[in-house]
C-alpha cells in the first residue's frame, strides 16, 4: 500500500486520458508564487501589525502549497503545524498586547533603509547570476522521484534506515539538544521563582 | 403630593422631646401619652402608654462613662432596647472605646433621621452588637446641618458604604472617610433624598420640562 | 457518460478519488460532505438543545415543528435575516475575515477524513499531520475575532483561547505520535501519516489501537479526548466563550449570520476532532470485530445495521406521533411527524433492501454501494458517541478556571501523554 | 474574647477601595496589561443589575469598585409617606428571593413598636413560611452560582424543587414572588385546608432533592477547584466588615440571630447552627446546603406542634405607634436583616431605615477576590448571595 501524495499525482497523469489535467500545473505554481510574494510585501507594508500577521500567515501558507506541489508533503504539513499554526499564534498574542495606537502612529522605515534596499538588490543579482552562469548545474530538469514517500525519506536521512546511522542524525540531535536548552533558559528567565 | 402634605407639617419631632426629658425621666410619662391621644377611639391606647416609656439605663458601662464624661453622654433604654445620646464631640471616643473596651465589634448600621425643625437638624445613629456579649447599643449624636462628623471607617471597616449612603441620602459629611461620594444615586444628582424637605415633585417636573419640554400633569 | 466519470467508478482499484486522481469525483465528495457536515451541524444543534433539555428536566424546543425539529431552520432563517452589526471601533477587515477562517479552517480539514476506505476525498501521505495543522488554524480565527471586536471581553476570551490551544496542542501532538507509533508495529516496520494507512494498520494487527499494549493505548486516547474538548473549546474548558465570566467571549460583538459562522465553524471542528479519535483509536470505519466475525453471515448481520438503526429512529417517531396530545391544535404537528417517520421508515426500508441487494451478488455495484454505506455507518455511528459525549459533558461539568486549565494541560496531561509515548516505543520495540 | 477584638483593629484592605487608581493604564508598547473591565450592570453574572470595575492584571483581579445604585426606588422615603400598613408590601420588593423574610422583619419591627404580640399560630405559620423561604431562597442562589460556575443543570434542578414551595405560598397568599404574606400583628389569612399535609409532602419531597444537588456538585473535581480556597474571607474580617449570614458562619463564627436573639417562635425549635472553618466558597456552599436541611428541621417540627389558636394579635384598626424608635433585625437567608423605625405618634413611620444584608456583604467583595482571578469574581459575586434588589432598595 502506498497511497502517498505523488502516488496519487502519478496515477493523475497516467489517467488522465479522460481530460483532466493533472493539478501540479504551471497555473498554481505562479499563483502560488504570485501570492506569497504579493502578501509578503503586505506584511512590511501594512502599518497595522495584526494585519502584517495575517499577510504572513498567508505567505507561509501559500509556500507550503509550494512544497506539496515539490512533492514535499511532510514538510508542507509541518510549515502549516508549525509556523501558521504555532508560531504565528504565538505572535498574535504578543501583537495583541502590544498598544497598536501608539505603534501605527511610528515611522514605517528608519533611515537606513537604503542599505537594506541595496542588501536585497545584491542578494537578487547573486541569484539571477547564478541561474544564468550557472545553467550546468541545473542539468536535470525533471523532478526525480524516489519510490519511498517523502515522509519516509525524511526520517531515513534524520534516524538512520535498517541499523545505520542517518545523514543528518549528529545535527538532528544537536538541534534538539539546542532547542531544550533554550526552553529551559526561556522558562528560568520568565520565573521569578522556581 | 404626600410629600406636600410631609413637608409643611412634619410633626414635633420625638428627638426635641426626649433630649430635654432626659434628665428627669418621670416626666417622660406625661409627654408621651399626650401624643397618641388623637386616636383616643381605640381601646388599647391608654393602657399602652404605662409600657413603652424611655427608661434611665443603668449599667456599670454606662455608670463608667457617664463618670468618665459627665453630661455629654445620657443612657435610656426604650422597648427593651438601649441607646446612649451623645453629645457630638465624643463621638470618635465613645465609638472607639466601644468596640475596643466594650466589644461592640460589629456595627451593624449607621444612619440618620432629619428633624428640620430642630436647630441641630441632624441625629446619626450608629446600631452597634457585640458578638461576645450578644448585646446591642445605639449611639445617637445630634448635629447641625452643614457640621461633619468623624468618620468610623478606621473603627469598623463595613462604616464605610454605610456612611456614603447616609452621606448620599442626608448630605452628612463624614471626616476622615477615604472615599465619601455618593452610592446608590448618581453622582450629577441634585438634593439630599431623605431629609424632610426634599421636594419629589419638583425635581420630576423639572426633569419633565427640560427633557420633555411640557408641563408635568403631576 | 464522459470518460472521467466513468474512469473512477470503473476502476477495480480501491481508491479514494483524490488518489485516483478524479478531480471530478473529488469535487462531488467535497460536496457531498460539505452539505453533510451542515447537516450534522444542524441536527447537532437540535439534538443538543433537546438532550441538554433533557438532562435539565425540560422540554427544550417544541414550538417549532413536532418536538422542535424545525428549530434549526428556524434559527438558521432568524440568524440569516438579523442585521450584521460590525461595532464602529472595530477592525472592519479582520472583524470581517475572522469567521471565514476559523470556518474554511474547520472544513477543510474534512478533505482527509476517511469515511471509509474510499469514502475520503482524498487519502493524503500526511494525512493526520495536515489535519493537526488545518484544525491548529482554527484558532486563528477566534485570536483575530477577538482582538478586531476592539473590545475588553472579546479580547480576553481571544487570550485564553490562544494559550489554551497552544498548550492543548501539545498534549494532543503526543497523543497523536503515540497512536502512529503503534502503526508501524508490521513486517515492513515502517508506519503511516496517512489516515486511510492508520485505519488499515488497526485492521491489519486486528486491534483497534484504545485495545493496543492495554493501557497504554487507552490513556493516550484519554488524554486526546480531553485535549479535543479543550481545542473545540467546549464545557468544561469553554474558557473562551465562558458566559458568565465573559458574557461571550471572543464573539461577544458578532451578530446575526457571522455568529452563526463561529458556531457552524465550532461544531464542525468537533466532528472533525472526534474524527480524529475514531480514525486513530477506535478503528475508523471498521464495524465491531471484523476479524473474529468474520464470516459471510456475520458479514450480513452487520449490514442490517444502518437499516436497523433508521428502522428503530422510524419506530421512536411513529411512537411519539402516537403520544401527541388529541387536540385539534396538534392536528399539523401529527402531520409533520408522521411524514418524518414515514422518511425515516423510507430510508431504512432503502438501506435494508441494499443490505440484501448486495448480499446476494458478490462484487456487484450494489455490494460495492452496501459496503460504502456500512463504513460511513460505523464511522459516523463512533463520531455520534463522542458528539453525545460534548453534550453530556456541558451538562454535567462547571467551568475550570484559567490556571486549572493551564496547569493540567502543561503539569498532568503533558507529562502523562509524553510518558506513554515513551512506553509505547519502548514496548514496540520489545513486541517486535 | 478581647483577642477577637485586637484583631479586629488590623487595618482591612478596604482602605484601599478609594485609592484604587481607575484611570486608563499608561500606554506603553509592551507594559499595557493592566486593563480595566467593567463587568455589568448588563451581565450574565452580576446577578441583575449591579456594576463592578475592575482592575486587572491579565487576569488577574488587582481591585474592584461596585458601582450601586441601579436599582434604586427609594424604599426609605416610600415609607415616609405610606402609612404603616400600606407601606407593608413595599418591603416584599427589595429581596425580592425572599420576601416572606422582608416581611416578617417588618410586621415584627411595627409590633415591637406597637408593644403587640401574634398569637402563637400566627408565629408559627410566620416560622413555616420564612423557612420555606429560606430554602426557596437559598435555591435560587445554588442554581445561578453553580451556573456561574458553569454548571448548568442544577439551575434548573433548583427551579424545579422552587417551585414546590411557591405553590404552598400561591395557595396560602395567592402570591408566588412577593407575597405579602403576613400582617403588622399576625396573619392575614389562615391557612387553607391541607396546608399541613402539603408541607410535610414537601418536605419529603425534598430531601432526595438535596442529595441529587450534592450528588452534581459536592465532590465534583473541578466544582471544588473552583471553590475551595477561593474568597477566603477570615471571621475576624467578616466581622469588621459586618457581613453576617451564611458567610459569617462559613467563616466559622457561629452567630444566627434566630439562635441568638431569638424572635418569632424560634426559640421553641431545635436546630443547629452550621459552621465552616475555611471561610471559602466551598465552606460558604456546604453552609447553606446544611441550612436547608436545618430549615426542613424547623418546619417540620413547626408543622407538626401548629397551635390552634388565633392568627392576628390586638392591633388597633388604625395603627398609630406611640413616639419611640426601634430596631429590630432578623435573620434572612443573606444574613441579618434590621428594620430601624421612628415612630413620631402618626400613622406614618418618621424615619424607617432597612439594614440590608446583601448591600453590607457587598462590601467585602473587595477583599475577598483581591489576587483572585476573574473568574473567581464571578464565583464570589454568587457565593455572597446578593440581590440588587435590596442592594439598591
Amino acid at each position: 500500500m502506498n497511497p502517498g501524495m505523488h502516488s496519487a499525482l502519478n496515477s493523475a497523469v497516467t489517467a488522465a486520458n479522460g481530460g483532466m489535467a493533472p493539478v501540479a500545473t504551471p497555473w498554481f505554481f505562479y499563483s502560488l508564487a504570485a501570492l506569497a510574494v504579493i502578501s509578503g510585501v503586505l506584511v512590511i507594508t501594512r502599518r497595522n501589525a495584526v494585519h502584517s500577521a495575517l499577510a504572513l500567515i498567508v505567505t507561509l501558507l501559500s509556500v507550503a502549497g509550494l512544497y506539496l506541489m515539490l512533492y514535499a508533503p511532510f514538510v508542507a504539513g509541518v510549515q502549516i503545524i508549525v509556523y501558521a499554526g504555532g508560531i504565528m499564534v504565538l505572535f498574535l498574542f504578543v501583537i495583541m498586547l502590544v498598544n497598536l495606537d501608539r505603534a501605527s502612529k511610528d515611522r514605517q522605515f528608519n533611515r537606513i533603509w537604503p542599505v537594506g534596499l541595496a542588501a536585497a538588490c545584491v542578494l537578487m543579482a547573486l541569484f539571477v547570476s547564478v541561474i544564468v552562469k550557472g545553467k550546468a548545474l541545473f542539468t536535470d530538469r525533471g523532478m526525480p522521484l524516489s519510490e519511498s514517500s517523502n515522509t519516509q525519506q525524511i526520517a531515513n536521512a534524520l534516524y538512520g534506515e535498517a541499523g545505520r546511522m542517518g545523514q543528518y542524525t549528529f545535527a538532528f540531535e544537536i538541534a534538539s539538544l539546542l532547542l531544550l536548552v533554550a526552553i529551559l533558559g526561556a522558562v528560568i528567565m520568565t520565573k521569578k521563582k522556581i | 403630593m404626600a410629600e406636600d402634605v410631609k413637608t409643611p407639617a412634619p410633626p414635633p419631632p420625638p428627638e426635641g422631646e426626649k433630649k430635654p426629658t432626659a434628665e428627669k425621666p418621670a416626666a417622660a410619662a406625661p409627654v408621651a401619652p399626650a401624643k397618641p391621644a388623637a386616636p383616643a377611639a381605640k381601646p388599647a391606647a391608654p393602657a399602652k402608654p404605662a409600657g413603652p416609656v424611655p427608661m434611665p439605663w443603668i449599667s456599670p458601662m454606662v455608670e463608667k462613662y457617664r463618670s468618665q464624661y459627665g453630661s455629654g453622654l445620657d443612657a435610656q433604654t426604650y422597648l427593651g432596647q438601649n441607646y446612649l445620646n451623645v453629645d457630638r464631640s465624643l463621638i470618635p471616643d465613645i465609638l472607639r472605646l466601644l468596640r475596643d473596651e466594650e466589644q461592640f465589634d460589629y456595627c451593624v448600621d449607621i444612619t440618620a433621621a432629619h428633624y428640620p425643625k430642630r436647630e441641630k437638624q441632624f441625629d446619626v445613629i450608629w446600631i452597634l452588637y457585640s458578638f461576645p456579649r450578644n448585646e446591642r447599643v445605639r449611639v445617637k449624636t445630634q448635629i447641625a446641618d452643614g457640621a461633619t462628623i468623624p468618620s468610623s471607617v478606621s473603627i469598623w471597616p463595613t462604616a464605610n458604604w454605610l456612611e456614603r449612603e447616609v452621606y448620599d441620602m442626608f448630605g452628612i459629611a463624614f471626616d476622615g472617610h477615604p472615599d465619601l461620594k455618593r452610592i446608590l444615586l448618581p453622582d450629577g444628582w441634585k438634593g439630599f433624598p431623605l431629609r424632610k424637605d426634599y421636594g419629589i415633585l419638583q425635581q420630576d417636573n423639572e426633569w419633565v420640562r427640560i427633557n420633555l419640554g411640557i408641563e408635568s400633569g403631576q | 457518460m464522459p470518460n472521467f466519470i466513468m474512469s473512477y467508478l470503473r476502476s477495480t482499484e480501491a481508491l479514494t478519488p483524490g488518489s485516483a486522481g478524479s478531480q471530478f469525483w473529488a469535487l462531488i465528495y467535497v460536496l457531498i460532505i460539505f452539505a453533510g457536515v451542515s447537516l450534522a451541524v444542524i441536527c447537532m444543534n437540535w439534538l443538543e438543545r433537546k438532550a441538554l433539555a433533557h438532562f435539565q428536566v425540560r422540554l427544550g424546543p417544541m414550538r417549532v415543528g413536532p418536538h422542535g425539529l424545525l428549530q434549526p431552520i428556524a434559527d438558521a432563517v432568524k440568524l440569516m435575516l438579523k442585521e450584521d452589526i460590525i461595532p464602529t471601533e472595530a477592525d472592519q477587515f479582520v472583524f470581517w475575515v475572522a469567521p471565514l477562517i476559523g470556518l474554511l479552517a474547520a472544513f477543510t480539514v474534512y478533505t482527509v477524513i476517511p469515511f471509509g476506505p474510499t469514502q475520503a476525498v482524498s487519502d493524503m501521505n500526511i494525512g493526520i499531520l495536515f489535519m493537526l495543522g488545518v484544525s491548529s488554524l482554527g484558532v486563528l480565527g477566534i485570536v483575530v475575532a477577538g482582538w478586531a471586536s476592539n473590545s475588553h471581553y472579546p479580547l480576553i476570551g481571544a487570550l485564553r483561547s490562544s494559550a489554551q490551544m497552544v498548550s492543548y496542542e501539545v498534549a494532543m501532538g503526543l497523543a497523536v505520535i503515540s497512536a502512529i507509533l503503534m502503526t508501524s508495529l508490521n513486517t515492513s516496520g515502517t508506519g503511516t501519516l496517512s489516515m486511510i494507512g492508520i485505519v488499515q494498520a488497526q485492521q491489519q494487527q486486528g486491534v483497534w489501537f484504545i485495545f493496543k499494549f492495554f493501557p497504554l493505548g487507552f490513556i493516550a486516547f484519554a488524554i486526546f479526548a480531553i485535549a479535543m474538548v479543550a481545542e473545540t473549546n467546549r464545557a468544561p474548558f469553554d474558557l473562551a466563550e465562558a458566559e458568565s465570566e465573559l458574557t461571550a467571549g471572543f464573539h461577544t460583538e458578532y451578530s446575526g449570520l457571522r455568529w452563526s459562522l463561529f458556531m457552524l465553524a465550532e461544531y464542525a471542528a468537533m466532528i472533525a476532532v472526534s474524527a480524529i479519535a475514531v480514525t486513530l483509536w477506535l478503528g475508523g470505519w471498521m464495524r465491531p470485530f471484523p476479524n473474529l466475525l468474520h464470516a459471510p453471515v456475520w458479514e450480513f448481520i452487520f449490514s442490517l445495521c444502518p437499516g436497523f438503526t433508521f428502522a428503530g429512529l422510524a419506530a421512536i417517531t411513529l411512537i411519539g406521533t402516537a403520544r401527541m396530545p388529541a387536540h385539534s391544535f396538534f392536528k399539523i404537528q401529527r402531520i409533520g411527524l408522521a411524514v418524518f417517520a414515514v422518511l425515516l421508515g423510507f430510508i431504512a426500508l432503502l438501506l435494508l433492501v441494499i443490505a440484501v441487494a448486495g448480499r446476494s451478488a458478490d462484487i456487484s455495484v450494489a455490494a460495492r454501494f452496501r459496503d460504502g454505506i456500512d463504513h460511513v455507518y460505523w464511522f459516523v455511528l463512533k463520531v455520534a458517541v463522542f458528539m453525545y459525549m460534548f453534550i453530556w459533558y456541558r451538562a454535567t461539568w462547571p467551568r475550570y478556571r484559567f490556571d486549572q486549565l493551564m496547569k493540567i494541560g502543561w503539569k498532568v496531561m503533558l507529562p502523562i501523554s509524553l510518558g506513554v509515548l515513551v512506553v509505547t516505543a519502548i514496548v514496540g520495540v520489545i513486541v517486535k | 474574647m478581647n483577642d477577637r477584638a485586637k484583631e479586629n483593629k488590623n487595618d482591612l484592605s478596604i482602605h484601599s477601595l478609594s485609592n484604587l487608581d481607575l484611570e486608563a493604564p499608561e500606554k506603553t508598547y509592551l507594559d499595557s496589561n493592566e486593563l480595566i473591565l467593567n463587568m455589568g450592570p448588563q451581565h450574565p453574572a452580576t446577578h441583575g443589575v449591579l456594576r463592578v470595575i475592575l482592575k486587572l492584571d491579565g487576569e488577574k483581579v488587582l481591585g474592584t469598585e461596585c458601582v450601586i445604585g441601579y436599582l434604586h426606588r427609594g424604599v426609605e422615603k416610600i415609607a415616609e409617606n405610606r402609612t404603616y400598613s400600606m407601606f407593608n408590601p413595599y418591603v416584599d420588593r427589595m429581596d425580592y428571593v425572599a420576601a416572606v423574610s422582608n416581611g416578617l422583619g417588618y410586621c415584627e419591627a411595627v409590633e415591637k413598636l406597637l408593644n403587640v404580640e401574634a398569637p402563637p399560630r400566627a408565629k408559627y405559620i410566620r416560622v413555616i413560611l420564612t423557612e420555606l423561604n429560606r430554602i426557596a431562597s437559598h435555591q435560587l442562589w445554588l442554581g445561578t452560582h453553580a451556573l456561574d460556575i458553569g454548571a448548568m443543570t442544577p439551575l434548573f434542578y433548583t427551579f424545579r424543587d422552587r417551585e414546590e414551595i411557591l405553590k404552598i405560598f400561591e395557595k396560602y397568599c395567592g402570591a408566588r414572588l412577593t407575597t405579602h404574606a403576613f400582617r403588622i400583628g399576625g396573619c392575614q389569612y389562615e391557612t387553607y385546608a391541607g396546608f399541613e399535609k402539603d408541607v410535610k409532602n414537601f418536605l419529603t419531597f425534598f430531601a432526595p432533592k438535596i442529595d441529587e444537588y450534592e450528588a452534581l456538585l459536592t465532590t465534583n473535581r473541578i466544582w471544588l477547584e473552583r471553590t475551595k480556597n477561593v474568597g477566603v474571607i477570615s471571621g475576624a474580617d467578616c466581622i469588621a466588615l459586618g457581613v453576617t449570614g451564611p458567610v459569617l458562619r462559613a467563616s466559622g463564627v457561629k452567630w444566627d440571630l434566630r439562635k441568638a436573639q431569638p424572635y418569632a417562635a424560634y426559640s421553641e425549635f431545635d436546630f443547629e447552627i452550621p459552621t465552616g472553618e475555611n471561610g471559602d466558597t466551598y465552606d460558604r456552599y456546604m453552609v447553606r446546603m446544611i441550612e436547608m436541611w436545618q430549615s426542613m428541621r424547623i418546619i417540620e417540627q413547626a408543622v407538626n406542634g401548629l397551635p390552634e389558636g388565633p392568627i392576628m394579635g390586638k392591633v388597633p384598626k388604625v395603627i398609630k405607634p406611640p413616639v419611640g424608635e426601634i430596631y429590630h433585625s432578623i435573620e434572612a437567608p443573606k444574613g441579618e436583616l434590621g428594620y430601624f423605625i421612628v415612630s413620631d405618634g402618626s400613622t406614618q413611620p418618621y424615619r424607617l431605615r432597612v439594614r440590608p444584608p446583601s448591600f453590607v456583604n457587598l462590601q467585602a467583595l473587595d477583599v475577598m477576590v483581591r489576587g483572585m482571578l476573574v473568574a473567581d469574581v464571578v464565583a464570589v459575586i454568587g457565593t455572597l448571595d446578593i440581590v440588587l434588589g435590596e442592594v439598591d432598595r
